[in-house]
């Protein structure tokens, strides 16, 4: 089966070109049905090669394509094992019900085509990026996710914001990049090789736990997942990263591409477990991000932005997770937000879809009547980012917190702060639903709200579904799906599970707070009128507490004027000035010795007679003759 | 050779027509008159060459004779087209009333 | 058959047939220009294919000695460091003249000097008695000065100026060096001199001598490169040329820089390699993230696209005096590459000035909505030379940096800013001229680029695109010379070169008399699982 | 003795062309002066063993080169000398001063045994036959050869475009 692996990446890849290079021809639904075919294909063929790994008797596999750079000793290979398996299934999976919902929310573009080619394109980067077998292949993946996002976000680039957030993601993930490149040069230099097989098995022996130079690889590694998995101080770029269709928020930047940082510490875990210093690092940040993500999304007005800062937090609830040990908690709630996230994201398309455009969650209000597959859906979203038993982000949030409180000391403090983040992930996503769907229509006179097509409904109705269900794969009392993953985590410690007792105070005490993050959001925002949210904190946090401004001035523009004095003073005035000042030099000593030319001939004549006469008698002088 | 006649002899004779070629150019103001004299002092040259050749036997000089001799030769196809020309320009050959080459 | 010399023999042949052109038959110039150009093509495609892989051998040898007590003759021979060269100018000038189809005035001389321009040009890469390559790399100034002198725009005559005296500031001491090591190799082999390279690589210097020596070819090839603070007159040069110039420029003109370092510098005199070969990086270094900076606030975006040269030529010179088999390999790849993207992004810059007749970003906007084709061509050109991974400027830079961080690690690091600022300028100049809403009304009547100019852009963007994915076959081909070099430069010297992944196999370092076409069996086909850095210790 | 003779009348018949040349107010006499210096010095060769040379000097120097001369002479007329007005005396001195100095300094220089580095005359058997000079030209110095081959290719073409620009032309071909 593992030989057919190629395909999962081959079949979007021609699915991209053709719709590059024929969409125009194929036409509107026709270009996008081929895009769904083969994303779906892909699918089918990850399903049926991790079949072994759900029933636990196929081990990973490393399958060779090509030599890719042989002097760097980079092929191109597949790493098949339950996490590329997992990520295959989400990406593919996801993937699909967002083509199909694009379907239906992409009608009447007149570049439907191109779109769809681009989401091909994504569908295959992201794949190229799970199913890597060394760190040479990831950064390909991990790049060209990084082209299909640019290509995603501006999208519609007639409009200047859309045009402008594509470039930021772009430009923020290559700071992020460069981290990346400078661990695979120092893993290179250590190691000699890309190879996960080989460097993972390497470590452990070549080094011993808090080896500086495994730290540095580690923490520059995290530099570059805090880019793609929009950690501080990098995750400025996903609020903007909203300009693009919503769609492509739901896949890309909300369950996918997102979460390629999270991946990659997971697949790093070998190097993170002897670097415990980078791992409170991690742990630090994801902690800081979730915190500082939660508190702007409480003040955000636009639906999408909600979700955006939402989508922060929660990628740090799970960059907490990898950075406390618990890869495979991290991965769950990877894989459980992935669902309910794209959920999310898609009701908010649907929303915005009705609502011709509008995004302000203050002109929407009571849309439960005319959308109510929507509604559910999006409410099976809600309860399960919020932490409602029985709903998946119940379970994997539960476990997470779960995992960072067992570790003890000073880790208390992220724990509580993670309990913080719950409360205010409670509250502002019931803001949220309650501005949506709840209470008095707001929406502007003339819009007609109705529900979307099946072709959007279809998608919402499956994510839902799994948003409900997908918690009972990783349960306290049934831990499947840690099982299924620890042929990718062999030789890392595995963080204790809970007993029944300690699960029951814990995940009630999580699900407590939830509750009373609801009903104080259900209680402010479901008075009559609306409660006004213009003090400081609510605009300050509206305006993300000015994080983009603050970058502008310390390094955007002291950056360009430092660029511009070099192009304009130093390229012309100092370089140019010595070689033209040498030049002008020479030509000023010319004009003075021309004045000793009289233009009379014989003068020079004279000139050349006496200087020969000189010769004659210079070489008289050395010959001894007087 | 015989033993009157040693290289000194030439060897002032050459300095003697090298010296009048000097006058020369210094002193006449047609410019044929100049190019001719500094073929004379070209000439006093090459009876330098040749005489030492034979002195220490060595062919070269006579080598550099030829040399010289082809340079002088393209030397006075393009000096007396200058001299044309100048001629066509101003209708004189009086070298004192030419000051082109003034830096 | 003397396949070399019909490198140098064919555009001169060419040119004269286009110069017999009579002017009521004008239409024909541009048509048999360009035919002039393909057997070109096919000779390098010839040597492509007949090339031999896994050994540092000197091939398609050619010697005639002209003057025996001199040590001068035509010696032409090819191996892993120049074949892409030839093959990279051999592709170029078809596209550049193709391009020069708004060449409306002197159109004949203009094809013409074109066609003494290539010929110039493969001399440079094909030349191995250093009298000749001396010759040819002077030869290749004057076409060019004429180009950007008499078709150039506003600023031309400054610009074609300032690019003579640069290169010829640094020619004056290359010629120095050069005579000097002639007149050193014949004390040797008791000639007056020889400029044979053989010859010269086989002559021991004083480590004094290597020193001032390597200072004066290294100054003639900073200029070309241009290695920083050198690299003034490029922007404006660039800039004023036409397309065609631009294009040959940055394309092939840069690469006889980065090729005599590797060709002379690293291999005449080793010594003063592994002494000097710090600060070079070091300038390399500064030039990657000043021209990336540079470029960032160009008003201009054929300055832009010059100093992004700039930038990416940095990476090929800290490749070089990485010393590695891996910076080596990269520097090569990455000037091979930098041919074909940042020659795309002047044949595309070039596309829309003769529709426009302006160069200032600020003119353009939207252009997306009234050339997609073109945008997309652009875009695809950006991301390539921005070295976005699965097109070929990323196999280039990648290898650099990996490999200069074995020696350089500090450079290598600072080096990979020049990645992020490539990104930015490339992003932010497509964003002002292609999206948004569009700029003025005399944008909305533009023409997309039509048959004539996809063709000339398709070649580059197939050989982008393949070559990124699978560079193997570049690779392998410049590997056994890259090795032959190093492993010279460690039996010389008490450098040791880092070996990791498959670098560091045995070839044979011999460069002993050119013969063409041996059949080695001993490949250096690497074998697969060989262990790899068990003896390493954190550094 | 034949040879001193010999030696003795054509050294007087060269500087008596010499100063022919020098002193002659027409042109044409001052050629004629010097054409008599050329063959005497032909003759000088000969007597040097120097055949080749010796004919060379005829052919080129007696025969084309003076031909030339005398060619452009009659071309732009022969000018009347007293239109040049007087020359100033301070010319006069410096010219005498300057000629004389330098024959002495070359008889002071030829004089001393450290330029030729050998007191014997005529010891070697040399003889400048066509053949010997062929071989010394072809073999050791092929590139002073081809070298004069191009200085007489650009000459040639030089007097071409000296002939062709002229007036109106000049500035340009002077910028």
């Amino acid at each position: 089966m593992t030989d057919w692996l190629w395909l999962l990446v081959a079949l979007p890849l021609l699915g991209a070109l053709v719709n590059l290079f024929f969409g125009r021809r194929l036409g509107e639904p026709a270009s996008g049905w081929l895009a769904l075919i083969v994303v779906v294909a892909s699918f089918l063929i990850g399903a049926a090669a991790s079949v072994g790994f759900f029933t636990g008797d196929e081990l990973p596999e490393t399958v060779y394509l090509f030599e890719w750079i042989p002097i760097l000793g980079v092929d191109a290979a597949i790493l098949w094992d339950p996490l590329s398996a997992l990520l295959t299934l989400i990406v593919t999976g996801v993937g699909s019900l967002i083509h199909l919902f694009s379907i239906g929310y992409m009608h009447g573009d007149e570049r439907f085509p191109r779109y769809f080619s681009f989401l091909n394109l994504f569908i295959a980067s992201m794949l190229i990026l799970v199913l890597a077998a060394n760190y040479a292949v990831m950064f390909v993946g991990w790049e060209l996710v990084g082209l299909s996002s640019y290509l995603l976000i501006s999208f519609w680039f007639t409009k200047p914001a859309a045009a402008a957030a594509g470039k930021k993601a772009f430009i923020v993930n290559r700071i992020g990049d460069w981290g990346f490149l400078i661990a695979l040069m120092i893993i290179f230099a250590t190691f000699g090789t890309f190879d996960f097989e080989t460097i993972f098995a390497e470590a452990p022996l070549m080094f011993g736990v808090g080896s500086g130079t495994i730290t540095a690889i580690t923490l520059l590694l995290f530099v570059g997942a805090a880019g793609k998995s929009a950690q501080i101080p990098l995750y400025v770029w996903l609020p903007d990263a909203m300009e693009g269709p919503t769609p492509v928020s739901a896949l890309i930047h909300a369950a996918t591409m997102v979460t390629a940082g999270v991946f990659m510490i997971a697949r790093s875990a070998v190097l993170y477990e002897l670097a415990p210093a980078s791992g409170v690092v991690v742990a630090v940040v994801g902690t800081a991000t979730a915190l500082l993500a939660a508190v702007i999304a409480v003040a955000q007005t636009d639906i999408k932005r909600v979700l955006a800062y939402s989508t922060i937090s929660q990628l740090g609830y799970m960059v907490l997770a990898v950075g406390a040990g618990a890869y495979s908690a991290g991965m769950f709630h990877l894989t459980t937000h992935a669902i309910f996230k794209a959920l999310l994201f898609l009701g908010a398309g649907s929303v915005i879809h009705a609502l011709a455009g509008e995004q302000n969650m203050f002109k929407m209000g009571g849309l439960r009547k005319p959308m109510p597959i929507t509604w559910i859906t999006m409410a099976a979203g809600w309860l399960a980012i919020v932490g409602i038993v029985p709903f998946a982000g119940f379970w994997s949030k539960d476990e997470i917190l779960f995992a960072v409180f067992n570790r003890g000391d000073g880790w208390l403090i992220l724990w509580l702060l993670g309990l913080v983040v719950a409360l205010l992930t409670a509250f502002y996503m019931t803001r949220l639903f309650v501005l949506t769907f709840v209470g008095k229509p707001r929406w502007d006179d003339g819009v007609e709200p109705h529900e979307s097509p099946p072709s959007m409904t279809i998608p919402l109705i499956v994510l839902a579904v799994l948003a409900l269900g997908l918690g009972a794969w990783n349960t306290p009392f049934r831990l499947s799906f840690e099982h299924f993953l620890e042929p990718s985590f062999e030789g890392v410690p595995h963080p204790e599970g809970a007993s029944t007792s300690e699960f029951v105070i814990f995940a009630g005490l999580v699900l407590v707070i939830a509750i009373i993050g609801l009903a104080a959001a259900w209680w402010r925002y479901t008075r009559d009128p609306l409660p006004a949210e213009d003090g400081s904190f609510w605009r300050n946090a509206l305006a993300g507490f000015h994080v983009d401004d603050f970058y502008g001035r310390t390094i955007v523009a002291p950056g360009k004027a430092i660029a511009t004095w070099s192009s304009e003073v130093f390229d012309r005035k100092v370089i140019d000035g010595v070689a033209e000042g040498t030049a002008r030099g020479i030509r000023d000593a010319g004009s003075g010795t021309s004045a000793l030319q009289t233009g009379q001939v014989r003068w020079y004549a004279a000139g050349m007679a006496i200087a020969g006469i000189l010769v004659i008698v210079f070489f008289l002088f050395i010959g001894g003759a007087f | 050779m015989s033993d009157i006649v040693t290289v000194d002899w030439y060897l002032i004779l050459a300095a003697a027509l090298f010296a009048i070629g000097v006058a020369g150019v210094l002193i006449r103001r047609n410019a044929l008159v100049m190019f001719m004299s500094i073929e004379l002092m070209l000439n006093s040259v090459n009876l330098t060459f040749v005489a030492v050749s034979k002195e220490l036997g060595l062919i070269e000089g006579q080598v550099a004779a030829l040399f010289v001799m082809v340079v002088a030769a393209a030397e006075v196809t393009v000096g007396l087209a200058i001299i044309v020309a100048i001629f066509r320009l101003r209708a004189s050959a009086n070298v004192d009333e030419l000051a082109e080459l003034k830096g | 058959m003397p396949v070399l010399a019909l490198l140098v023999i064919l555009p001169l042949v060419g040119a004269l047939a286009v110069a017999l052109i009579p002017a009521r038959r004008s239409e024909l110039i541009y048509p048999v220009a360009i035919i002039a150009t393909i057997p070109q093509l096919v000779v390098a495609g010839y040597i492509l294919v007949e090339f031999e892989l896994g050994t540092p051998a000197l091939q398609f040898g050619e010697e005639h000695v002209l003057i025996e007590s001199l040590g001068i003759g035509w010696i032409a021979a090819i191996d892993g460091i120049s074949l892409f060269m030839v093959a990279i100018t051999a592709l170029l000038f078809p596209l550049a003249v193709a391009a020069s189809r708004s060449v409306t005035e002197r159109v004949k001389t203009f094809m013409v000097l074109l066609l003494v321009l290539q010929a110039g040009v493969f001399g440079v890469f094909i030349a191995l008695d250093l009298l000749f390559f001396f010759a040819f790399f002077e030869i290749v100034l004057v076409p060019m000065y004429l180009l950007i002198r008499l078709w150039g725009s506003e600023n031309r005559a400054y610009a074609a100026l300032k690019f003579v005296l640069f290169t010829a500031f640094g020619s004056a001491f290359l010629l120095a060096a050069i005579i000097a090591l002639a007149v050193l190799t014949g004390d040797q082999f008791g000639l007056i001199s020889s400029f044979d390279f053989r010859l010269m690589v086989a002559t021991e210097l004083t480590a004094t001598a290597q020193l001032w020596l390597f200072l004066g070819f290294a100054i003639a090839f900073a200029i070309k490169v241009p290695i920083f603070p050198f690299h003034t007159w490029l922007p404006d040069a660039h800039t004023e040329a036409p397309t065609a110039g631009s294009v040959i420029l940055a394309g092939v003109l840069l690469k006889m820089g980065t090729y005599g370092l590797i060709r002379f510098n690293l291999t005449l005199f080793p010594d003063a390699t592994v002494d000097l070969a710090f600060w070079m990086a070091l300038f390399g270094v500064i030039g990657i993230v000043y021209g990336g900076a540079v470029a960032i606030v160009q008003p201009d975006i054929k300055r832009l696209v010059a100093y992004s040269s700039v930038s990416h030529m940095g990476f090929a010179v800290l490749g070089i005096f990485a010393l590695t088999s891996q910076g080596l390999q990269g520097s090569i790849f990455l000037s091979y590459s930098h041919a074909l993207t940042t020659g795309m992004l002047f044949l595309l810059v070039g596309m829309i000035y003769d529709r426009t007749h302006t160069r200032a970003i600020a003119d353009y906007g939207g252009l997306a909505s009234i050339m997609p084709l073109f945008a997309g061509a652009f875009l695809f050109a950006a991301f390539a030379s921005a070295g976005l991974p699965g097109l070929s400027g990323f196999i280039g830079e990648f290898t650099v940096l990996v490999g200069s961080y074995l020696t350089l690690p500090v450079l290598a690091i600072i080096a990979g800013f020049g990645v992020i600022l490539a990104a930015i300028y490339l992003l932010w100049a497509y964003e002002r001229v292609f999206t948004g809403p569009v700029g003025n009304d005399k944008l909305e009547t533009l023409k997309d680029i039509g048959v004539r100019e996809v063709l000339i852009l398709v070649p580059l963007v197939v050989l982008i695109l393949v070559t990124g994915v699978y560079p193997k076959p570049i690779l392998e081909r410049i590997e056994p010379s890259v090795e032959a070099i190093l492993m010279r430069i460690e039996a010389v010297t008490d450098y040791d070169v880092p070996e990791f992944g498959t670098a560091g196999e045995q070839v044979d370092v011999e460069y002993g008399p050119i013969e063409p076409g041996e059949k080695h069996d001993d490949s250096s086909e690497g074998s697969q699982g060989e262990q790899h850095g068990d003896e390493g210790e954190e550094g | 003795m034949a040879e001193a003779v010999t030696f003795g009348i054509f050294a007087i018949v060269a500087l008596a062309g010499a100063v022919t040349m020098l002193v002659a107010k027409n042109p044409v006499y001052s050629a004629v002066g010097l054409l008599s210096a050329m063959f005497a010095l032909a003759v000088m060769y000969i007597l040097l063993d120097a055949h080749l040379v010796a004919m060379v000097q005829v052919i080129i120097y007696a025969g084309a080169v003076m031909t030339l001369f005398l060619f452009v002479i009659m071309l732009i007329g022969v000018d009347n000398p007293n239109a040049y007005g007087p020359r100033p005396v301070s010319q006069s001195i410096v010219t005498w001063v300057v000629a004389g100095v330098f024959f002495a300094a070359i008889v002071l220089a030829g004089s001393g045994a450290w330029v030729t580095g050998s007191a014997a005359f005529g010891t070697a058997d040399l003889n400048g036959t066509i053949e010997n000079v062929a071989d010394e030209m072809f073999g050791t110095w092929t590139i002073v050869f081809l070298s004069t081959v191009m200085l007489l290719t650009i000459a040639a073409v030089g007097t071409i475009a000296l002939a062709y620009f002229t007036g109106a032309d000049d500035d340009e071909a002077a910028a």
